[in-house]
């Protein structure tokens, strides 16, 4: 014998059908045109840097180790950088090297470190990418994807317990996002509300791997929602959009009101690696079309509408730039190589041993 | 003075060091007002509150790598493993970040993990393992596995206090069952110094955690045909190979005792070591007596089958005598 | 000088202010009696084997190990392994008494596992709730939490891969959603549109930790969006929305339609374990609230309102229970130990020794 | 038949472990149109589709994971690490399951996790690690290092059909430098045996990887004045034993080579066994020849004085001769 089934009361609140759950970039007022210019400046010189490296010393093979460069997504790493305070956090990614020269490491390390010299920040024992200097913030990456996340949960954790008006912020792949430790670190800094802003920069592929291989989902921002955070998906490659919601994430993290996740949309305008030829897994057209929302031309562009640079600015700022890059290229292939008893130095503290990378350390 | 037990050491050493530097901070879960699965933070969030004592989600590879986040900011963190079994789970922060921090950029990761290890007490495969191979294989790490009340609160300070990461393995075996009364005053059990714990002329023992206790029955029983001269190494790394190194070179004989499994194990590194530098005093065999190469079985019956015995130390003692 | 900002068309579709994301139990025919029935009487068989394992073999000292039941979860595991088809894979959490009773593993060797004896699916080997039997499709799991849920993904992607309308279902608690392999598993599944259900019981509590010190979000099953996957919020306690969901999923599932996470509100009405004592953390009122929905006090009302079964229909079910407990249990207290010699074999693969737990093997 | 490289031994053990059993399926990341970093699975995709060759996520231990579910059901995975370095994140799934499932009930976990290994590519501390002895210290596991092609070959064949997790080794300096004609006909290399590479009447050298290499060089500087009788292990978990027994018993005097960091290395192992099986055939101290106890260094000058060095082989087996 069938009845009809007995309707209880609900028991928990009904699905919501409906709800806001990604936001776009804030509108806000016009950026300021100094920090136009500085968003500019060091998107210029982020790619100078990069295709230094990449294209010159690779080359010539003097690199000691791979070359991973961020070319087309250098607005991601100048303006979260430029949005920073001095004693914020940062754990970049393999990708960001806007962030090393936004932040003022001088490009006489950088360049040291490429080419495995003593005066690299990691002293020849770490590689390229792999750059840390407390005194800027600059925390050095491992190799293993997303470990960064729980390392700037408990950055974040310690400005919080402390009232520091400090943030901490890491970048990552969104391919690193498939990673435990992206869940595990990203949960714990929203339960904790700790002064944390995870950075996934979208660039369309990991290694050969496309989003649809990495991911299900529609965006990797709405996974906000699941941590009960803030998620943003915005255009990674409009530089004045990043800075306008890196300034909004920040000083929300800044302040207490915990962490957000801001998915950049981008494109990755290189091979993985330098080594790496992407026409076997890249379809073709898409280079020509994200070249067309190329960071630089993009901002530029409107500065020249807006009056703020022209052509020559940046003409003067290349040659600048150019400059400060050969005279650092040339100081770092004059650098030897570490001493070969270096290799089991600092294994553990030894008091004996030279401060690096931190307070009170001296260059 | 009353007498303490090795669980309520650990905890006063830890109590000690919350006070004395507000840089010290427990990350853990159910390590706050619950005060642990086993009770070693039982007290502090009362008296830290909860950012000195911070409640986790269960995600122990976050909760290192929150560790070292927080080192890097003049905290030092110690790390609960609820079972150290767990810590399979942050084996890549610890091994990848926190080991290698110093070396690769001049910033260490001064933290301490710790947990309950150890079996005996029907634990089965996850909640009995003696996993400080991992780590005493890992150049960057300290690991310190202490036997007595007094070396468990003297190590967890100076691991606190140490400026690299340490691995801290509490046998929980010995949680509740062992006393002793302690100094009143502040001290500390450097990490890498054996201690003699009984001399004896005819073989050198070398132990550490659980089985010192196993040592000391066979010693008994032993004792006087055979004079064992008893070592607890209490670090395994660095490990006091100095004093091993004396030892046998005055017993001319040795045997290394473990609860971790044998192959791999912490034995092979020290009758290498002795079978290098001491070839020469050797006038037997080195032996190891460690748990059998397979996991930690949960019934009874298995689990007394598969832990190291007293009857094993008396019998190649004999053995190496003899020989 | 500041000029307006120069608005250039969106890249990105504007972030979508309403979007489903969460559904409740689907609402379907009424269930039918005979599995009304069968949910109610496997409750009942749960919780008596639960009952007797704690409040009588654990404090006579008989059990060997910790004991943790799931006194007042009961609805979740029954009613799902109700609506799964004998091939299937299950791989059940550490509360989940109901699959293994469900799934039909024998008294006799649940009792002889829980007593440390050699009967015992595990033989000893390993502890309580550990038990596997592929020949059910019980998947022996491991004490770190969330580990089942890769393993579940790989399952379901064999399913997937051969075209068998089979499905892999894992049961985790809210707590064990923190861990990196539960991210990463579902991330799998979901990418390989494996043939998956991932069950979370959220019973307010992970050992002491509440909710809001293991997640920030509102619920669990928003998670499914950032995986592009269902997500269920439904009402753990009552058997008949459990089942309605599991058919709804896991026949998803089993035509190629996805994995889906399907969150179950529940309570646990006890300590974590035997010898934890939740007074200390527990509000006091939440026990009796909790017990107002006792998932078979709930269906049974309903199924009596109905004329289904009776009274007396219950009494006899806990009668005939009740007696193949007893039997189980005097069988197993008289199973002997493993043999000391069983402490080192099959730690590889022996060709001498006997199968177990598979098919061919014989008990 | 044309010689082949060490990578393309390991890929056309694949490729024919592939074909010959529909059973075998590949995970990892980007390995399947792409072919891999090191394009170990190359062509493959295209031969047998993304239901073989399933192209993944970066979850490497979802990977593990997914490959024991999927043993569970009949296959035999092959999980590619894109470097051996990141199966620190794998680390809990390969040793709380893989390795213990068949002990706890009886169902095994047929399947193989593989990657490169090893240094002096100038990859630093994160693509240069010899991870080995986390896996050979645990139970339930099989460790297989190949030096050669022949072997890489024959051992990669062996692992796919073994019914225990297997950890496979490549040594990435090797994938391109040493080529050999292999066997038309299928074979395999037996795990758990290893070859006597040269003989010799005077110390026992044993090593696997690419030290064999190294240790090929010493032998020829040092013949004739000192024979050196060359062990390959191949597998160090389980190892041969009874060869290096019976060598060490005829030579009296051993060397063990790895470029695993020292402390807790295989050495160790090696050593105790001999110490104390061997004892009475011993005329010389145990020498180990390692790595030191750091992470790989980057820079070529580090990295070249971290790594063993012939030499080192010559100016050791000089000592031992001469004790
Ligand atoms: C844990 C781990 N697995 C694999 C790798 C190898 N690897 C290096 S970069 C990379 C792709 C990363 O993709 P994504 O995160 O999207 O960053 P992108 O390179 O696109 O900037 C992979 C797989 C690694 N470094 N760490
Ligand atoms: C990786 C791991 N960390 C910690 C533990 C210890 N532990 C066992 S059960 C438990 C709580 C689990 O909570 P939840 O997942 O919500 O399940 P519940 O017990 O509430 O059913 C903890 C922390 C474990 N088993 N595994
Ligand atoms: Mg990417
Ligand atoms: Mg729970």
């Amino acid at each position: 014998m069938q009845t009809p089934d007995v309707k209880e009361k609900e028991e928990f609140p009904p699905p919501k059908s409906s709800r806001p759950f990604v936001k776009g970039a804030p509108d806000g007022p016009p950026v300021p045109p100094e920090v136009q210019k500085k968003l500019l400046y060091h998107m210029l010189l982020t790619r100078e840097v990069d295709d230094r490296i990449e294209k010159k010393l690779y080359r010539q093979g003097k690199i000691v180790g791979g070359v991973y460069t961020g070319r087309g997504q250098e607005a991601i790493s100048v303006a979260f950088t430029l949005a920073l305070e001095p004693r914020d956090y940062i754990i970049p990614s393999h990708r960001d090297m806007g962030v090393y020269v936004t932040r003022g490491m001088s490009l006489y390390k950088i360049f040291a470190q490429y080419l495995g010299r003593r005066d690299g920040p990691a002293r020849g024992k770490d590689g390229n990418m792999h750059m840390g200097d407390l005194r800027l913030g600059l925390v050095s990456f491992v190799s293993m994807l997303a470990d960064s996340v729980p390392i700037v949960a408990g950055a974040g954790m310690a400005f919080r317990f402390r009232k520091e008006p400090r943030i901490a912020i890491t970048f990552n792949g969104e391919g690193s996002t498939s990673r435990g430790d992206w869940h595990e670190g990203i949960n714990l800094a929203a339960v904790q509300k700790a002064n944390c802003v995870y950075v996934v920069n979208n660039n369309s592929y990991a290694y050969s791997t496309p989003n649809d291989a990495q991911y299900a989902c529609e965006n990797l921002a709405d996974r906000a929602i699941g941590y009960g955070i803030d998620g943003y998906l915005i255009d990674g490659n409009d530089a004045e959009a990043v800075w306008r919601t890196a300034m909004a994430v920040t000083t929300k993290a800044r302040t207490g009101g915990g962490p957000s996740i801001v998915e950049c949309k981008t494109f990755r305008m290189t091979g993985h690696s330098a080594h790496d030829d992407p026409s076997h897994y890249v379809p073709s057209e898409l280079f020509p079309q994200w070249e067309q929302k190329d960071p630089i031309a993009r901002l530029s562009t409107r500065m020249f509408e807006r009056g703020i640079v022209d052509e020559k600015w940046i003409a003067d700022s290349l040659t600048d730039i150019r400059a400060q890059i050969d005279k650092a290229v040339e100081l770092a292939e004059a650098c030897p190589f570490p001493d070969p008893s270096e290799a089991t130095t600092d294994v553990y503290y030894d008091p004996t041993r030279p401060i690096v990378n931190q307070e009170g350390a001296a260059d | 003075m009353a007498a303490i037990t090795y669980l309520e050491a650990i905890r006063q050493g830890m109590f000690e060091e919350m006070r004395r530097d507000d840089r010290v901070v427990m990350l853990g879960e159910d390590i706050g007002k619950y005060g642990g699965a086993f009770k070693v933070t039982a007290g502090m969030f009362d008296e830290f509150g909860p950012t000195r004592v911070v409640d986790t989600p269960i995600s122990e590879s976050a909760l290192v790598g929150a560790a070292i986040g927080m080192s890097m900011n003049g905290y030092l963190p110690v790390v609960e493993m609820q079972f150290i079994d767990f810590i399979t789970c942050a084996f890549d922060q610890i091994t990848s970040y926190a080991a290698k921090s110093r070396y690769r950029w001049g910033v260490g990761a001064p933290l301490v993990v710790r947990g309950p290890c150890g079996g005996n007490v029907h634990g089965g495969p996850f909640h009995s393992a003696n996993p400080e191979m991992y780590f005493a294989h890992t150049p960057g790490l300290k690991v310190v596995t202490p036997a007595t009340a007094y070396d468990a609160k003297g190590l967890i300070k100076a691991a606190i206090r140490d400026q690299d990461p340490v691995l801290f393995f509490e046998h929980k075996f010995l949680y509740r069952r062992i006393k002793e009364e302690l100094p009143v005053d502040d001290y500390i059990v450097p990490i890498g110094k054996a201690a003699l714990r009984r001399p004896g002329k005819d073989i050198t023992l070398v132990t550490y955690g659980a089985m010192l206790y196993l040592a000391y029955e066979a010693a008994e029983q032993l004792s006087p045909e055979i004079e064992l001269e008893v070592i607890d190494l209490r670090s395994i790394l660095p490990f006091d190979i100095d004093m091993v190194m004396d030892s046998v070179k005055k017993t001319s004989r040795c045997i290394i005792l473990h609860e971790d499994t044998l192959t791999g194990g912490i034995g092979g590194e020290i009758a290498a070591r002795l079978a290098d530098e001491a070839f020469t005093y050797l006038e037997a065999p080195i032996k190891r007596i460690a748990s059998p190469d397979a996991p930690v079985p949960f019934a009874p019956t298995l689990e007394e089958a598969f832990l190291p015995k007293t009857a094993d130390i008396v019998r190649v003692s004999r053995e190496l005598m003899a020989f």
